[in-house]
């Protein structure tokens, strides 16, 4: 399988390197074999030598993406009464609907960069005639309300405090993550990875809750299995008592802040 | 009409910016259909003959700009450096242009990845700007094209922007090449 | 020789400044005798057509410049020149726009400086407003944005204002991310 000389620097993002497999092994979109792209996937994430994390957790996402709709698929759609549930949407559909959405916006930017363009296929004049040059008073020129925050933000970084209070950017952190991942995990056996999810999470906290496992696992506290059967995710605690860890995790040494 | 095309080509030959018709018809003290007419004739004129540049339409307004065959040799003066997009500017570029107004988050569901930084170099360049905040909860910024944006790609307005080809199955690899389709031409001029 | 007059008049169309011949017989890859004909020939092309500009010789180079008798009209263009936003003229309008009703003094301490001439210009560009006196002594007048302020940012009110947390968010994103240089300006190969 050559998927290994990929390299996740060639892609924009998770959709654009499924795009990639997919194509490459002639699959039919409205049929994706999961099992198969999803090993194929997870293949090139973990050759990746080198973890920018920022672009990393977005990757990881859609690895867990993956394996959970992969799950789904295993799994017989039994509905209360035991029937079997007939109008349930394929575990797929929402994926299939992205990768087809984000197709057309690549294809668009592909369009986009073939249109002649100033300065690269055709130049206008550099500067106005001397005649017109005088300086004289008429319209405003186009001011974004962009240009009108850079300058409040200039004055924010020189002068922090009186305007501080609008910026209250509170964030989920990994640390904290770590945190609330450990306390969920006391006493406990193992946890389902799907579990540390409520309904209503937001893609930031997903993130962070990755990359939060990701170093539990790296500091060695706790073990990730994946059940042969469904391929979910489970936590295990690595040690019974995480004493002390839980509460003084140091963002800046971790490198997430 | 004929006396006043050395004078249009004059104003649009000293004017810094794409000059609008009624702009034009303001300054001449004319009938905006006279400068309609004028426009149109040099348009033709600069066709048929053999000349450096031409009358583009281009953000509301008309500009001269150099032939496009004549790219190469421009780029050897040096003057301007084209913008050279990366894929990520581009594609969100594409987003931003497609589906304004657009917030953010939209952005980043359709692209699958964090654009905070690639939207700002967007806002940097005078490409992208902000144009108010969407009346849903968190009133996060929505975000739009400039004139800017229409001038660098040559478009009269945003109806001109290529349709999009919408894609009921995936493309194959020759439909749409990944890398070679998309990364920016080589401007250097060797 | 014919077919490189379009593309020189391309290159001095396009230059920042006068041409010098060697440097067009450079660019073109062509003696020096084969540019000063085909430059002649344009010499003579301009002042026999009805053309808006003409060629002069200025400074060791050739320039293309519009001509002389348009002078009034391409003045008439000038004259409606964008008023540009000077930077201490923009952070002033920012404090107003953001932290409105405001008084002088506090513009001044948030931007350390004297204030007085930009608050003036912008009061009478009509985008600050006096909205009264603060009933504090003294009776200093408190400033706030005017309609014509909304017009110009294309705005519905001032609860449409951007925050500055979702800007700061680019920002700080931007500022972690090497990758932030994703509209690098192309380095020329010459």
């Amino acid at each position: 399988m050559d998927s290994f000389s990929v390299h996740l620097d060639n892609f924009t993002g998770p959709l654009d390197l499924l795009l990639h497999l997919i194509r490459k092994n002639e699959m039919e979109i409205t049929d994706i074999p999961i099992a198969e792209i999803t090993a194929q996937y997870l293949a090139v994430i973990d050759t990746m030598q080198t973890l920018n994390l920022d672009v990393a957790g977005e990757f990881l996402l859609m690895a867990a993406t993956l394996l959970h709709i992969k799950s789904r698929m295993l799994l017989p759609q039994i509905a209360e009464d035991g029937a079997e549930e007939e109008d349930e949407e394929d575990p797929r559909a929402e994926l299939v609907r992205r990768l087809l959405e984000y197709q057309k916006y690549k294809d668009a930017a592909v369009q986009l960069d073939e249109l002649p363009q100033l300065n690269r296929n055709l130049y206008a004049r550099s500067a106005p005639a001397p005649e017109v040059v005088e300086e004289g008073e008429g319209e405003f020129a186009a001011v974004g309300l962009y240009d009108l925050l850079q300058a409040l933000q200039q004055l924010l970084v020189e002068r922090p405090e009186p305007l501080a209070h609008e910026i209250s950017a509170e964030q989920l952190s990994v640390a904290d993550r770590i945190s609330q991942i450990l306390t969920a995990l006391q006493g406990q056996q193992s946890l389902a990875f799907t579990d540390l999810f409520s309904a209503q999470i937001s893609r930031h906290e997903v993130v962070v809750t990755f990359l939060a496992m990701l170093e539990l696992v790296k500091l060695r506290l706790v073990h990730l299995l994946q059940s042969q059967r469904f391929g979910a995710i489970w936590l295990t605690p690595a040690v019974a008592e995480p004493t002390g860890l839980d509460s003084d995790v140091d963002e800046e040494t971790l490198g997430y802040v | 009409m004929s006396d006043l095309k050395p004078l249009v080509e004059a104003l649009l030959f000293g004017a810094d910016g794409p000059l609008r018709g009624d702009r034009l018809a303001e300054v001449l003290e004319v009938e905006g259909v006279v400068v309609n007419e004028v426009l149109r004739a040099l348009q033709t004129e600069y066709e048929t003959q053999p000349r450096g540049f031409f009358l583009q339409e281009v953000a509301g307004g008309y500009q001269l700009r150099t032939r496009p065959e004549f790219a190469d040799y421009l780029r050897r003066l040096g003057r301007t450096r084209p913008f050279k997009f990366s894929r990520p500017a581009l594609e969100t570029l594409a987003i931003v242009a497609y589906r304004q107004p657009v917030t953010r988050t939209e952005i980043e569901y359709l692209r699958g990845v964090d654009s905070g930084s690639v939207l700002k170099t967007l806002l940097d360049k005078h490409l992208v700007r902000i144009l108010g905040k969407k009346d849903v909860p968190g009133k996060p910024a929505i975000y739009g094209t400039t004139r800017e944006f229409l001038e660098l790609f040559g478009l009269v307005d945003l109806a001109a922007l290529p349709t999009l080809k919408e894609f009921s199955e995936l493309a194959t690899d020759a439909d749409m090449d990944e890398s070679a389709a998309v990364l920016p031409r080589e401007v250097s001029g060797d």
